[in-house]
């Protein structure tokens, strides 16, 4: 029930509703004026503000169930419940430290590589906008909705370690991940002042829509380095290590194909017609994704799976985030094609060939993905979707090679090079402050008995009983 | 008494266990195994990583017999399981020493 | 993060809060009265846009995970992969066919029979609206919306012939019978001109708000003749072939359940009172289909069960589908009690006797949900519910039975042949081509291994490892 | 496809688009301004219909498939499904329930114990406001979105006496209990004139956002009640009884945290500030309950478990219900953190003490969650979040112990007993009278069974075949 | 040495195992596996197509012991397992030719 | 002919089964078992409810094996199954008084 709502409304009923004979006062007509366009302001708000709690919604389902049912399927029986609570855990412990300093230190306004302390523990963040960043929806709505990236991003990364390390190290190392790597380069390519953000006083303009850069960029090579550094799995590659549970994968995939809605579309931060245009084409992107890993595995061993058409809409989704509100729908349905095929080049092909165990393929899908991703944005972002950009006379500046400006292809280079530099770096430095606190691999015993037993003291089906 | 252990393919095990019915035989523990013999496998290939499975489900009845009957069962099973092609699966017969009902303690072959 | 957003409402927002001072001037009166107006449509399209855009996740998600686990789990194990592909399969496929001219041929003005190329490519499909189909949402929205149906339709099909066809035919049969069925029919029904539809003018009223006709009458009977040409599984029906996990397809079914608001609901296009009644008709139907299904079998077996239940809600939510918009919610709790005993007894009973192998009952439950669905919709419609279609004298004209228009429903039962008839055409002729590029049924050895291993090398599980 | 609106639109695009030329003659001014505000309802009634249209999704989707699903991994295979059918047969009965009477008797004036039948059959219910409850959106839309409430209370209270009830002897106490225990306590909390509604002439405050009482004191206390009348489970507590798939537990309980999105930030009843400060406090609040139960659990067995965690998630959740729209987020937080302890310790160490069989905890986190829930509203609730509440001179009354109303603590123990004694005597009634017409619980040998054999006919699973 | 094989209702595994712990056995090896007997099944239905199940789950319990616990052994399960109730289960007793302790190669009755 | 009857680590079967192959034993039939013996088991906590699992999972393999080659396939299990961990497993030997494929009828030693 909403008494508030209700005394407020009351308020805008009696202006709307009540009003003919009143409106006949012809010095009334200011006064009129006004409080429509208070009204108006209202109800524009309730629209966005509707389609961005559902995206905040939309997002955090991305995680849990989402990827952690994508993860869980992926790996044997004994870690389901493990891997699973390594997405979750990311729900509740980054949640509690994005109130605390994290939203402040990516969108208080700092300097050109981190924020600031002045919206720490929610301080100031109400119910009024905050014009920077999203106008006409809630301050606490937009801040709801940054959070649930910065839940996924480091749940990602736990793919390319998966079936090994051990819960409180991992969280530890999430923590440090977030704050060394999430928490810089998300205010640098979004945040007011951002080093890398162009909309609001950045020096070299990267065109990220809804975190190709912040988001798989980093935790993709993060995933790598992480991998590299943890080492395989006893066992692997020898061992028959095979999914338990494609059908989890599966359920997760879908999930994460609709939360992904949420997470492009919603970068619009407002129901409008970019967000229609990001929706449709991260849904082109992920279709075009699956196809080409299909035909792909079709080509080289005569069957398309199931876990290859996930793979391959995920690599989609992966690889349009960062441009979903540049690119036209046409153009996202080229880099899912693209996505598609790479992304099962590098996991299928190039992995297996290098012999690093990056167990969930995070760097294969996420860190390749939002690489190319990277790049083609710089092809074919375009104005004619997005002229947000203003050049010096009030027209829309040239985004991409489409619009003409091939420059923009570096410029995203060097946005991306930048996220990898804080990526391989930070993750380094994590993991070994991690290594210092607690042992970050199960030992070989508990490896054999499985997450689940040796970590949490269960198991995640009990169908004998 | 004998124990009459057959392993068969997992689409037979209706046919079977009919045939062992008319047969008059009713008491019969079935167990999914998985086996190897000379009926070939398939590949599973997940992300490129690729793996022979060499392992076929199948079904292992058991049933323990009096001699009289051994033969008839044996050749029910032989009838109802044969399709004539690799992977039909064997018959072995053991000897047992007892058998008894939990219930109330039979022994012998009156307790099958 | 959305520049052009942030952009554009920094223009608003100037306009809203920047204006009182400036508001004293009279002569600016008609000015923000304009600006005013323009702020109004913005946010008339960002409330319809956030529930347009939702919806068609919602629907999406009915495709997969929703059917993907409602089939999938009626399955024996060994085609659970194969059968979730088959919906998987047609997210991606149709969806670039969708906008490479699907979507086109069918809201393309055309002819009374099908649309023509005018959108192409999505050529002319932006962020503006078009002001035929949904005057209030960007253009975009309304064709990703659209597109979501399109998907759902041929995966429907698919359940007939479950357990037993090789994916690549089943894609090349969809591809086929999108063209020749789906096509026509929803030009027909929803196209500007289509002979069917009387808002946009039609030459025969149908009546159907969300595709009774469209998508379920096409679907079930276009499954009954694939039933029938492809034949029996291997075993059918003495071999015991039980749903290897039930609990898939109820949490499938909840998912349909959910997303059949944005099915219907959604129908409105827009977030007004006529999506509330819709939606509320929907709910209760489905309510109503489970309770009398489950009712039917406690009388014929003595207990209710689960997959009862669920199939009953389908039932419900199937056979409302064409009405939703048209009838009262009481109406739709009656509509959802009548689909609930007879597609149980066409299920359980008629079925069974006439011994044909649908296996996972699409005709049984969308096609005659559909038909006796369109029928009852000549019955209930009402123009208290719906007053979209106009009398010469501008009133609202009556609508079904309960208006005193007993004609529609011969109306309805015109659509529904017409719409039989293309799908039991259209299946023949795609078949037939789908032979003759591909053979259809996987052979008995490939039948005996499951789809999952025989077709798409792997396992749904793999319990054991 | 939506005729009406589409007409409707019409009208206002004349309106809006058009205008301009129009716009020159000054004597329109007023009808103008008229036009405009009726178009600034519509637009208002669009955002916050679209954001109600998906909470009542939401909320449903917490049913089916989350609660069906948290419950059904809990307990043992053999009843997987009959632990389902206890959440789905809810979302079948109730509804229909709902539209006939219950509905009315909650939120239809009547007296200060409970409503009348004037919304009986929805009579009255259609696309205008309520405007006491609910003014910018559909009647419609607020009756569906308060049904979803409805459905899952009684729901909720099965896991007290799961694995050992026949399926009919839950229906009819399930709607014994609805007419006893939901329809006063809601209508006296929430129901216009109802006794504990401040907001709408109610003696006592108390405040409720959305639930505490309503839903999560009365089914939990309920849930005790009923554990200790129906008795243990055959073999408890000696015999292992671990849950069958906490994999099934997992994805219901992030579908429980979506899904409360909907529950709390849609019972601002607007897609308002109101609703982002409860989102965020809803959300911070899952989260704290998650560590602190993890935390809790690290101390007493050295390991924290996906159980506990999922556990603390909806302990949070259940807690910060009441409170959700009264609390800051930061308070959210806090009201999570001691949920997920206390909770912890209920079921944990209490319970296991006293020996009944509340075999889901449903006591233990609802009834417990609730209570504390209630009386931290009364702590926290602030008029800083939510001024609707008024003072004699039109300012915003103090809320909570926070605000300096130390006496609110009390309102809200008034609250909870009220809502205690209602659950305690009518849960049991409801059992004798279920007794009465019906054998409560399965035969032993029906029991070891299970109840998808022996009650439904089914299994859950069948991965042998 | 001595296979004994009891086949029980599985929900008396725990307390057969703890009688065997109590009188000293530790060494078992346990298999799900579904029988018929004269225990009659129950009836499924799916959408109107009935199946009668009367192949119901059951443990098999497997102890190598030497021929001086035998009979202690038999007893002990018979206690524990007894409901009185048909589907009890039998006892099957079978010769075992070698065991042998794969860890250190102990062979015979000392790697029991 | 003998059935060879290995209870191994669930971890070991890869190699135990290259290790056969090798030895040019084709012939196998495995079962999920879980056994107890002197391996110790673990701890589960459920919402405060603690148990005791004892029961660990093993992999039982099963060959029916001529005289000849009894021990030859005993030393070859033995070498890639240990790992001289408690929880090893156990190798027991059966006699086996007819073997048949059911494909052909074939009998004896030549049916494995
Ligand atoms: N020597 C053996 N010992 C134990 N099990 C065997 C042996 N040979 C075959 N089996 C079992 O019988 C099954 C069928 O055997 P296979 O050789 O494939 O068929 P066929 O009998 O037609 O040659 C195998 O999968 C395996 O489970
Ligand atoms: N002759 C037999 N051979 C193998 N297993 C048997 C035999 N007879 C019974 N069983 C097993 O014992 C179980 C219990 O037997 P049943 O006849 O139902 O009970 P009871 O011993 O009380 O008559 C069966 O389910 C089956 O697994
Ligand atoms: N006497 C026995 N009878 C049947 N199975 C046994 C016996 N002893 C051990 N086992 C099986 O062998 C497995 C390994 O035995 P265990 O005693 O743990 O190892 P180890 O042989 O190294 O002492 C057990 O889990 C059980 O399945």
């Amino acid at each position: 029930m909403s008494p508030t709502k209700r005394a407020y409304l009351r308020v805008c009923s009696m202006l709307l509703c009540a009003a003919p004979a009143f409106a006949l006062q012809a010095g009334n007509t200011d006064a009129e004026i006004s409080a429509l366009k208070a009204a108006v302001k209202a109800s524009q708000s309730a629209g966005d503000n509707a389609w961005m709690l559902v995206s905040s919604a939309f997002v955090l389902m991305m995680t849990g169930p989402g990827l952690a049912l994508f993860y869980s399927g992926l790996v044997r029986r004994k870690n389901v419940l493990g891997t699973m609570m390594q997405s979750f855990v990311m729900m509740a412990v980054v949640t509690l430290l994005w109130g605390i300093c994290a939203y402040s230190l990516v969108f208080g306004e700092g300097n050109a590589l981190i924020g600031d302390f002045r919206y720490a523990f929610l301080n100031g963040v109400g119910g009024a906008p905050n014009l920077d960043y999203a106008p006409t929806i809630p301050h606490l709505t937009f801040m709801a909705y940054q959070m649930m990236f910065a839940i996924i991003t480091p749940a990602l990364i736990a793919g390319a370690f998966a079936e090994r390390v051990r819960f409180h190290a991992m969280v530890v190392f999430s923590v440090l991940w977030l704050f060394l790597v999430y928490v810089p380069v998300a205010h640098m390519v979004w945040g007011k002042g951002g080093y890398l953000n162009p909309f609001l006083g950045g020096k070299i303009p990267v065109f990220d829509f809804a975190g190709g850069t912040v988001v798989h960029i980093t935790s993709g090579f993060s995933a790598l380095v992480a991998a590299i550094m943890i080492g395989k799995r006893h066992g692997f590659p020898h061992e028959r290590m095979v999914p338990h549970s494609l059908v989890l994968s599966f359920i997760g995939a879908c999930m994460l194909w609709m939360g992904w809605f949420g997470f492009n579309a919603g970068s619009a931060l407002a129901a409008s017609a970019l967000a229609s245009s990001a929706f449709v084409a991260t849904h082109f992107a992920a279709a075009a994704g699956a196809v080409s890993w299909m035909v792909a595995e079709r080509i080289k061993n005569g069957k398309a799976s199931a876990l290859g058409a996930i793979s391959g809409a995920v690599a989609g989704l992966a690889t349009v985030t960062q441009g979903a509100g540049f690119v036209t729908p046409v153009s996202g349905a080229i880099i899912g094609f693209i996505a598609g095929f790479v992304c099962y080049y590098m996991v299928v092909v190039v992995k297996n060939k290098l012999g690093y165990d990056d167990s969930l393929d995070a760097f294969g899908v996420h860190g390749v993905g939002g690489f190319i991703g990277c790049l083609l944005t710089g092809v074919f972002a375009t104005r004619a979707v997005n002229d947000a950009l203003k050049l010096a006379n009030g027209q829309a500046a040239p985004l991409g090679l489409v619009d003409g400006n091939a420059g923009q292809i570096g410029n995203q280079l060097i946005g991306a090079l930048i996220a990898i530099a804080f990526g391989v770096i930070g993750t380094w430095v994590s993991l070994k402050i991690t290594g210092l606190i607690t042992p970050v691999r199960m030992d070989k015993q508990q490896e054999a008995e499985g997450m689940d037993v040796a970590l949490h003291g269960e198991e995640g089906y009990a169908f004998e009983d | 008494m004998f124990k009459i252990e057959a392993i068969i393919q997992p689409f037979k095990l209706d046919d079977v266990r009919e045939a062992l019915k008319a047969a008059g035989i009713d008491g019969v523990t079935i167990t999914e195994v998985r086996g190897h013999g000379r009926q070939k496998g398939h590949k599973e290939i997940y992300r490129g990583r690729e793996y022979h499975v060499d392992l076929l489900p199948k079904a292992k009845l058991e049933m323990v017999v009096p001699e009289s009957r051994k033969d008839e069962v044996i050749d029910t099973i032989m009838n109802a399981a044969r399709t004539g092609n690799i992977g039909d699966g064997k018959i072995f017969v053991y000897n047992v020493g007892e058998a008894i009902r939990i219930r109330n303690n039979d022994r012998g072959e009156s307790a099958l």
